[in-house]
């Protein structure tokens, strides 16, 4: 279970990215995050596993407010999230095989759990044939499903994706979501913000609409609010 | 915590790095190598200087002329008794025959010996040397209280350089603490040069450090391969630097000896392997705390 | 006038990127590159400005072979080119402004044209009031207009534009695609690789579709060739 | 191409980057200090070593020693003639009385000096000082042609330390070029410290070089504002280094004059100006070198 309780973010001196947020995730829940570009999506999410820190308000993950977590509690955290980021976030100096290792290696997993889970998620986003080559040698997309990849690799109970589909062509990106809840119907909690359109309104799920740092809208349907009428459901 | 599995990993990890960032390495190593070579050749010169300046002290003599003419018997009874002293290592007996003989060479051309050699007016003497050239003092009261065996004349009071003596100690103690706190101050600065070098190779990887932690790696985790990198660097560089000096100092040495025979060097097999390990773990040390301080402030935006 | 002859892209040993690519683009056309993700849309885009040097075929633009072109003449073709970067390649050290300035100190422009041109490319894509802030600090969408600003800000006769909207909700997505069309309209070519449907379907211009590696359709119309029947307009 | 405007963007550019690479700017500032300073450390002490050295070669006496006994006319004639020899510095007239008394001062209590005084077989002696050790031989074959001016006796072979003055001067060379060599070698050494350093700084921005270039910089434009920073790092390091030194070898000079009185160094004021104008044009060599050497790698792959 995620909640937040009345949050508010600001970076160093601006306006605030958040403005008293205050929303429940149950767990086992699919929701989408939606909004305009630069309205506080990736700040959200952020919030989730501690890259940002509330001003104000509370933040409870797993019954516990994380805004008061101690550094060394951090990882800890973390380990039990798992994070597609938005500029995807892979190490450089790392092949494909190895970034997604390190997520594994990172919580302690043993050779033999490595070797099993590895192959397995890379064969999910179709990256297979791409194990040994380094970040800067993919396209974008390919880059993106690496870092989807990481983020499911140890099959965390929470995932939070942020634009997971922005460099995937229609087709992969409707897999991908897939995946995503695949995974969701294996218990995993996963919050997925995004921009894509045909994905929110084909998956019917529940979406939060962020605007000026406000939610200012939560019903399960989809990308507007116009489609969420027409597909006939209705706020809960 | 740290299990087998782990280390495994952390071993992999380093070398990996090591051989992916050729360039930073090569960086890293060759700075070590040049400021280890730098601070070793330093603490190569300071060594020696130290030992000629010993060197030169130990030379100090004490001279105790005796107040008649004595039989041979006499001087190796009377040089028994001056040896057990305490502080005293060496007592050789000089006759007035030598005496003036070394006079007579110091002196070549600027006297007419022809008048002195007749009467000889030089007394018999011993020369007495110490251990320390710090206890001089104590050997020369020591000297003054001593009855002479039987049958053996006294002795004139001890005559020793006093004022040379003093300087040259001094210069000796001089030399060994100026060196020391030259050799502290030049560690420090190596210590710095290393510590920016490696600082530098980091601040190049501080995204890679980022993204470990947004995954969820604890510090010590991240920390551990940084380390063992610059403690491996630090080893690399500092092992060549000790093979470098050593070659660089038995060829300088080989020279030196035959240039100025009468400067006492030390000699490679005396200082080998001693310092090579002393260098070793210095430029690991270094490569550690280089590391350690590093990272630490990479860390700490979790 | 952009063409390629036959060309083959080869990285370091894989399967080739682009297989006998021979494509021609008129001077002002506005064309969309789409398909599959790691198909090779921006290698094909990589070419143009000569990131990429093909193994194989000749790359003419504004009449000459790139292909052929000496280290330090290379930049004088960059200049000709604003180009939209997939991963944005935005300077982490300057700030919005900077970042948008810099295109144009490249090119030795004058302190009053930089003064002029940079405030109004910042008011195009609505990035105004985020003119001081560093690109770390920006939003993904944000970013990724800051490289659209930078891409445009010299009025160059080609632009480049590799997923230009991955980041950016639709309705912001349809303002930059309108943007592009202007600077089109006022004499620019512009190729845009994309696999936005919403954008492609609505724009009804010349789309070419690369599957591995290789140009499979080339004719006005939709994202899909679907689409293009169902809008009756039949290739040329 | 270089216009006004150009170079109005490379300064700002320069230092709005030293500023917002305060942490890099520091370690290159910082290396540089470090280790010019180690530098002109042991350039200083050469400096020293070699003066001392001259110092002493310049010691070097010869003696005339007069057949006869000469009254002090004469004796400031025969003065008067030496003096007029090339390459002698100084000449002073040493009576047999004066010999004496050196004499007993030196072998005092060696020599029962009773007998000795009544005759004194010393005789009056000139000595003579050279303007460089190098001309000794010179001099003395000189000295040798000489003839006494009318109403002086002749002198004897001119006498000197042979092997003593050959011995300092050979030391003195050795001290010259070991001195040089090894300054050589530490400026060699100081150069690759620094340029590794600005290697890894320029290392550390090589994203953004790439960047650059994707925009359609032209390589020198990129080029200017690193190399630019390469030298106002490598300033900036020297001018402080250069200060640090010239406080620390004031503040060394003024306490090693007290303890050693007899040793001659070289006063602050000797070398001020020219040092510290020195050491920064090394610096700010070092840091446009480095800089050069080093952004020349990341330029390369267009
Ligand atoms: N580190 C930061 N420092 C300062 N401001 C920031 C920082 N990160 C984000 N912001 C600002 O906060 C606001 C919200 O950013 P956020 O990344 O949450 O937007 P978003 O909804 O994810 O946008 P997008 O869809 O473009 O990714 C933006 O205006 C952005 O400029
Ligand atoms: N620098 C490189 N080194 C090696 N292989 C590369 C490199 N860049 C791209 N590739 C490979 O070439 C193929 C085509 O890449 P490209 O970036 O052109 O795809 P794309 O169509 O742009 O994909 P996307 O839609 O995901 O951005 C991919 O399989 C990719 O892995
Ligand atoms: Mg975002
Ligand atoms: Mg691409």
């Amino acid at each position: 279970m995620i909640q937040t309780l009345d949050v508010s973010v600001v970076y160093n001196g601006g306006p605030p990215a958040l403005r008293d947020v205050s929303l429940r995730i149950e767990k086992g829940e699919f929701i989408f995050i939606v909004g305009p570009t630069g309205m506080g999506k990736s700040t959200f999410l952020k919030l989730i596993n501690r890259e940002a820190v509330p001003a104000k308000g509370k933040v409870i993950v797993a019954g516990r407010d994380i805004t008061k977590l101690e550094a060394r509690h951090i990882p800890e955290l973390r380990r039990q999230i798992g994070v597609v980021f938005q500029d995807f976030q892979l190490l450089p100096q790392k092949t494909v095989w190895e970034n997604v290792a390190f997520a594994l290696q990172a919580i302690g997993a043993d050779r033999h759990r490595i070797y099993r889970e590895v192959p397995r998620a890379l064969e999910l986003v179709s990256l297979t044939h791409k194990a040994n080559s380094y970040p800067q040698e993919l396209s974008g997309g390919e880059q993106q499903r690496v870092s989807i990849a990481r983020a499911i690799v140890n099959n965390p109970a929470i995932v939070l994706a942020d634009e997971p589909t922005g460099n995937l062509d229609p087709e992969t990106s409707w897999d991908i979501v897939q995946l995503l809840s695949k995974i969701n119907i294996r218990g995993s909690t996963v919050v997925v913000a995004t921009h894509d359109k045909y994905i929110v309104d084909g998956m019917k799920k529940r979406v939060v609409a962020i605007e000026n740092g406000q939610v200012v809208r939560d019903e399960p349907g989809g990308y507007h609010h116009a489609v969420t009428e027409e597909l006939g459901i209705l706020p809960p | 915590m740290l299990s087998l599995r782990n280390w495994e990993f952390f071993l992999r990890e380093t070398f990996i790095n090591v051989r992916r960032n050729g360039l930073m390495s090569l960086a890293a190593v060759s700075t070590v190598v040049v400021s280890l070579s730098i601070l070793g050749s330093f603490l190569l010169a300071v060594v020696n200087l130290d030992a000629m300046a010993s060197d030169m002290a130990r030379k100090v003599e004490i001279t105790m002329f005796f107040l008649e003419p004595v039989s041979k018997i006499g001087a190796q009874r009377a040089r028994k008794r001056v040896l057990e002293i305490r502080g005293v290592k060496e007592v050789q007996f000089v006759s007035r025959r030598e005496a003036l003989n070394r006079l007579k060479e110091r002196l070549e051309g600027q006297i007419d010996f022809s008048d002195i050699e007749k009467s000889n007016p030089l007394p018999d003497s011993l020369e007495v040397r110490v251990f320390d050239p710090d206890q001089v003092g104590n050997v020369v009261t020591q000297l003054k209280r001593m009855q002479p065996p039987a049958g053996v004349p006294g002795f004139d009071t001890p005559q020793y350089g006093e004022k040379y003596a003093q300087r040259i100690l001094h210069f000796s103690r001089a030399v060994k603490a100026l060196g020391m706190f030259t050799a502290a101050l030049l560690s420090l600065s190596i210590l710095v040069i290393i510590n920016n070098t490696i600082r530098l190779t980091i601040f190049a990887r501080r995204r890679e450090i980022r993204i470990m932690q947004l995954v969820g790696a604890t510090n010590w985790f991240i920390r551990v391969p940084f380390l063992m990198e610059g403690i491996l660097h630090g080893f690399i560089g500092s092992a060549l630097a000790s093979l470098l000096l050593l070659c660089g100092y038995y060829y300088t040495v080989t020279h030196f000896r035959m240039a100025f025979p009468f400067v006492p060097v030390i000699p490679v097999e005396g200082i080998m392997g001693h310092f090579f390990w002393v260098l070793c773990f210095m430029g690991l040390l270094f490569g550690y705390a280089g590391s350690l301080i590093s990272i630490r402030k990479f860390l700490a935006n979790l």
